[in-house]
């Protein structure tokens, strides 16, 4: 492994940092004006689908998971596998009571 | 690793990392020194130290048990003491045991590194470690006395006695953190600082345990810390979460105890399992069998070992999909370690085995380590757990584990690589002398447990009926034996450091991964030319037979 | 964390990015989880106990929340443009950017504050007669939201904390454009605050 | 399924035996080969070692034959496990209440002690709950146990195969006196134990106040 390898280089422009706010925000009015109307169990499930929409921005392009060597993806899956498996497996125990 | 010798030579003129004189001397050379090396022997010096106390209050409690009624302590002190002994030897002795002594020593020699990812991120837990270790024993002095409520903390009875809860669950949420760092960075030093041709097929076994531990550590380890903050906070606040006074619910408090606790019996047991795929090896003087089998069940370990921690609740009260997959699962989680076992015997086959200490360490740990195993099989199956949960059993099925098992295989790391970290040999005699008496002490320490708890002796108990009386007398009797034992071995290597004959040899086990080819003890920034890696591990050239009759992978 | 500092002389101190960031990811990760158990204590709860979290969550200000996420949101864009500015060697817009951060991050905690205190006027709190007479899913709903939201609103202070160090350093020439890893590595904790909130806002103010 | 103290020590102790079995067969197996090895191939014997790296073949039968016992082993506990949460319509129902450091045992009629008794060969559900922390239900001897949680309520159930007196254990920590948490359940005749429910012991207010706050304990009527 090359000890010497610095930097990768993100990329740069202010752009389309400015348009994925904007989608941001769009997304929390979204979820707001969602909120409103009443789909009974689905209120939770679509808060949660736009919730992780925003998550995925953040972390693809505030946090430059995308552009950034696919060890860090990797690892980030592992992590959500851990969390998800966990929170399964405990309703395997909650959801038969 | 048969790299050609020329790769890799040593100065001899250079002072060893003991010697070495940086920024800082003295004392101060080591308690704020980032290299890894002396960071291995802070971590050396503070676990051998609580361990002393928490052996310490383990032949206490034997000697209260010794007979019925009171014998040498009262019910509240008896509950004190094996909650203390419990969170000193999880959490002070075993967790950190081998990662945070022989991982920070060795890890970054054996990949072909200078130092850890994180040199001064690495020293920080070990403050942190220490500043826990301080917290949990505080409470001895504190008015209120140590927590009597078993390491598991469990609610709500822990939000309503008296003692010092909080004070021990500080020390469990602040040695969580040290665990996680040490954790993160040795999966950063692997990932990033393996010597150029130092693949991942090429990494010795014991860097493919330490990895697989330190993922456990980074993913388990904030569990247990959000648990232990809530529960400290409901006890200072009176905030709902699990307190079923509040609405909250015991089981569920239950639940994210074990989905870090039970994942933390594999960061107990990895690293040990890789001690022995380091050892044996070199005894046999031959290759391991079945390398890429053992590499790989160390990360199955890690995967599965977070999917069954409810087996620690089968009498909780789950709902019966529970109780089946979390017994399945636990059933699934012993083949890796099974395949362990039979690859290490394996690998005696056709070798030319050197019976010296570390070897005899090594094939008891297999023994003892076997019989932890199966027992905790047994557990597995629920309707025979429904009987041994909360009995001697259990007890007697975790110190197979954790001392058989992982305590012998530290004893094993002390006797292989004293030479290499101190340049000193101990008198091998005596080390085997030692070996015997807790070998021998150790089984009649803790067999008897595993019959009184099938027969119904609950575990946690100050007192006992009439009938269990006998198996209590051996255990204690069995207690002084391993006493004798272990103070003959830690009188051996402490004298050995002082006095015993000095080491200039590079190799004188014979080993081929890296740390044999760098001076006893090792210079300062281990290397003076950093490695190529050529070869895999454990090759052992001149055992080939002239003509190749190997059987291929 | 990012270089290895042996004092050693003729140590080539080398750097490493990658395995900086690297190790800052590993570390957020732990943060995740750290959340992550809370959020599934909070899920069982809400599991277990439907119709009570329905009602307590009415007791929340749904515009507050959603004034403190617009708020996270823009701190995000403001830290992330910081960093494109040192890479652009413009210092002082990095700096104007950081210390914007920084004012939308006070903004934000002021905003709870007066959440929080509101709440108290109204008798709710940790251990209140109010809230202890009320079910049982009331109070796991309020228990876990001082819980969540105060763990959260304690990670908003240390980032303000690290970026002021990055101001710091960013005047003192520490971070430059061709060494930026520890803002880049403090701007990634920074998103995580953020993204942990995006979860909470919804579970805790639109569930109504 | 007439051996055993109760219905379900017949299936318990048969996987417990199976497990044993396997469990010595492998150990004696591992210790045996490692002992045989390390004299066979000890460095006097056998200077020179052979490499042998890996025979996947072997590596897959020692995968498969152990995963297929433990799922047996899975298996037959599952099966016992059903039997202990099946819990028979007619069965005899007996609140029992864990406090600090006590059980006590209320009968269909009312009737409140601080031993267990039971008809012999009928079937018994307990219905568990506390009054204060965590503590577990254990009768060693007929193979049952269940943790005791406040606010909630658990049950189990039981066949009596015989008449005698076993004991009763508190599993799960509870504090200074968990190890004294001890009582006794009593099987006793069918006919008996109508008897024993419907005559109202004169001991029984004391025990019935003592439930509601008296302080002094005395022993239990038998
Ligand atoms: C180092 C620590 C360690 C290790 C490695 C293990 C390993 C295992 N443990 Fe153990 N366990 C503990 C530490 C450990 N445990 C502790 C501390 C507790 C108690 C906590 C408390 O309550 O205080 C506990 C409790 C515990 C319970 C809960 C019991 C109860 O409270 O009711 C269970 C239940 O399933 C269990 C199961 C297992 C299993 C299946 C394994 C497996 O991983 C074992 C795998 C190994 C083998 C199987 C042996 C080798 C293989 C062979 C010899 C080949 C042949 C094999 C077969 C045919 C199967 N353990
Ligand atoms: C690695 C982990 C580890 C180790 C090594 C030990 C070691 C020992 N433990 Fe254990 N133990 C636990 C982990 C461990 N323990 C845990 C987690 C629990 C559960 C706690 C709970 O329930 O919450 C437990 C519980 C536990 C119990 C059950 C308590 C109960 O349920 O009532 C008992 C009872 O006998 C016991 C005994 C011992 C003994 C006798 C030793 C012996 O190995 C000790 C041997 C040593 C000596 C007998 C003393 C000799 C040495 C010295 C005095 C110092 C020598 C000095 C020099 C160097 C010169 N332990
Ligand atoms: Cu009640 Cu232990
Ligand atoms: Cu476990």
């Amino acid at each position: 492994m090359d000890k010497q390898d610095i930097n990768t280089e993100h990329s740069h422009g202010y752009g389309i940092y400015v348009l994925v706010w904007l989608g941001l925000l769009a997304l929390t009015g979204l979820t707001v004006a969602v909120a409103g109307i009443n789909i009974g169990g689905f209120t939770i499930v679509t808060a949660l689908l736009i919730a992780s929409v925003k998550a995925y921005l953040v972390l693809a392009i505030f946090m430059h998971l995308r552009s950034e060597s696919k060890i860090f993806t990797v690892f980030a899956l592992v992590a959500a596998f851990f969390l998800i498996i966990s929170f399964i497996l405990l309703f395997s125990d909650y959801s038969f009571q | 690793m048969a790299s050609d010798a020329a790769v890799i030579e040593t100065n001899g003129n250079e002072p060893s990392y003991l010697d070495y004189k940086g920024k800082h001397s003295g004392i101060k050379g080591w308690l704020l020194s980032t290299d890894h090396k002396r960071i291995g022997i802070l971590y050396m010096i503070g676990i051998l130290a609580f361990f002393f106390v928490g052996v310490f209050l383990g032949f206490l409690m034997r000697l209260e048990l010794i007979s019925p009624g009171e014998t040498i302590v009262s019910a509240e002190t008896y509950n004190q003491f094996f909650t203390l002994h419990g969170v000193i030897m999880i959490f002070l002795f075993i967790i950190p045991g081998i990662p945070a002594i022989f991982g920070n020593f060795f890890l970054p020699i054996l990949i072909g590194a200078k130092d850890v990812a994180f040199p001064r991120l690495n020293l920080f837990s070990w403050y942190l470690y220490l500043t826990g270790g301080t917290l949990a024993l505080l409470s001895i002095v504190m008015p209120g006395g140590p927590a009597d409520t078993g390491w598991t903390f469990y609610i709500p009875y822990s939000v309503r006695t008296d003692t010092n809860v909080i004070l021990s669950l500080s020390a469990a949420f602040i040695l969580g953190f040290s665990s996680l760092l040490t954790g993160l960075n040795f999966i950063t030093t692997v990932h990033r600082l393996r010597a150029p041709g130092m693949t991942w097929f090429k990494m010795p076994l014991s860097v493919w345990s330490f990895y697989a531990t330190a993922w456990v550590q980074v993913l388990a380890t904030p569990i247990i810390a959000i648990t232990l903050m809530l529960v400290a906070i409901e006890r200072l606040f009176h905030i709902g979460i699990f307190d079923p006074a509040l609405g909250g619910d015991p089981v569920l408090y239950q639940h994210l105890f074990w989905i870090y606790s039970h994942p933390a019996v594999y960061i107990m047991i990895i690293p040990a399992m890789g001690i022995v795929s380091e050892i044996i090896p070199v005894f046999a003087h031959r290759t391991i069998f079945g390398y890429k089998f053992i590499a790989f069940s160390s990360i199955a370990i890690a995967l599965f070992g977070s999917l069954v921690w409810a087996h620690h609740m089968f009498t909780a009260g789950m709902s019966d999909a529970g109780q089946l997959i979390f017994s399945l699962l636990t059933m699934i989680v012993a083949i890796p370690s099974a395949i362990k076992v039979f690859n290490w015997v394996a690998t005696l086959y056709k070798g030319s085995i050197d019976l010296a200490t570390p070897m005899l360490y090594v094939l008891a740990f297999i023994f003892l380590f076997s019989i932890g195993g199966l027992t905790g099989v047994m557990q597995g199956v629920i309707s025979i757990d429904i009987q041994l949960h909360d009995t001697a059993f259990i007890v007697g099925h975790f110190h197979y584990v954790m001392f058989g098992g992982t305590g012998f295989a530290m004893f094993a790391a002390f006797h292989y690589w004293m030479p290499k970290m101190f340049g000193k040999m101990y008198n091998r005699k005596l080390a085997k002398i030692a070996f015997w008496f807790i070998f021998i002490g150790f089984n009649f320490l803790y067999f008897p447990m595993l019959v009184m708890g099938w027969l119904g002796m609950p575990r946690r108990y100050y007192d006992y009926l009439p009938q269990f009386h006998p198996y209590h007398l051996i255990s204690t009797i069995g207690s002084w034996i391993l006493i004798i034992g272990l103070i003959i071995m830690f009188y051996n290597l402490f004298k050995s450091l002082k006095s015993g004959p000095i080491v200039t040899e590079k190799n004188i086990w014979g080993g081929e991964t890296l740390e044999w080819q760098i001076d006893s003890p090792p210079i300062h920034e281990n290397f003076t030319e950093i490695p190529v890696i050529e070869e895999r591990p454990y090759v052992y050239k001149d055992n080939e037979p002239p003509v190749e009759k190997e059987e291929t992978v | 964390m990012s270089t290895n500092t042996l004092v050693h002389v003729e140590v080539n101190i080398h750097r490493d990015d990658i395995g900086a960031r690297l190790g800052m990811w590993l570390f957020l990760f732990t943060e995740l989880i750290l959340f992550g158990g809370m959020f599934i204590i909070y899920s069982v709860y809400r599991f277990t106990h439907q119709e009570e979290f329905h009602l307590a969550a009415q007791e929340l200000n749904t515009i507050i929340g959603t004034f403190n996420t617009i708020i996270l949101l823009t701190s995000s864009l403001t830290m992330v443009v910081s960093i494109v500015a040192i890479q652009k060697q413009k210092r002082n817009l990095s700096l104007l950017f950081q210390m914007l951060t920084i004012f939308l991050a006070l903004f934000f905690m002021v905003n709870k504050y007066f959440e929080w205190t509101a709440k108290f006027h109204h008798g709710i709190y940790p251990g209140s007669d109010t809230l202890l007479n009320e079910n049982s899913g009331h109070i796991l709903f309020f228990g876990l939201y001082y819980m969540m939201t105060g763990l959260h609103g304690l990670h908003v202070i240390i980032g303000v904390v690290m970026i002021s160090f990055m101001m710091r350093f960013t005047f003192k020439g520490i971070v430059t454009y061709d060494n930026y890893v520890k803002l880049e590595n403090t701007g990634l904790y920074w998103h995580l605050v953020d993204i942990i909130w995006i979860f909470l806002f919804p579970l805790f103010y639109l569930i109504t | 399924m007439s051996s055993g103290a109760s219905n379900f020590v017949g299936s318990v102790d048969g996987v417990f035996l199976l497990s044993i079995i396997i469990s010595v067969f492998f150990l004696v197996l591992i210790t045996t080969m490692m002992i045989y090895f390390v004299i066979k191939y000890s460095r006097k014997r056998n200077p020179k070692a052979v490499n042998v790296h890996s025979n996947t073949l072997l590596e897959v039968t020692w995968t498969i034959i152990p995963l297929i016992l433990v799922l047996i082993l899975f298996w037959y506990g599952w099966v016992g496990y059903k039997e202990m949460v099946d819990i028979p319509e007619d069965a005899m129902t007996v609140e029992v209440t864990a406090q600090m450091w006590l059980w006590k045992f209320k009968y269909e009629t009312g009737k409140v002690t601080d031993s267990l008794y039971v008809p012999v060969k009928k079937a018994v559900k307990l219905i568990l709950t506390s009054n204060d922390v965590n503590h577990a239900f254990f009768i060693p001897a007929f193979r049952v146990k269940k943790d005791v949680y406040p606010g909630t309520k658990r049950t189990i159930w039981f066949i009596a195969n015989d008449v005698g007196e076993y004991d009763i254990a508190c599993a799960e920590y509870c504090g200074l006196n968990h190890s004294y948490m001890y009582s006794k359940i009593f099987v006793m005749p069918e006919a008996e134990f109508k008897n024993w429910l419907n005559a109202v012991s004169d001991e029984d207010p004391k025990l019935l106040e003592e439930l509601t706050g008296g302080d002094e304990y005395n022993s239990e009527n038998q």
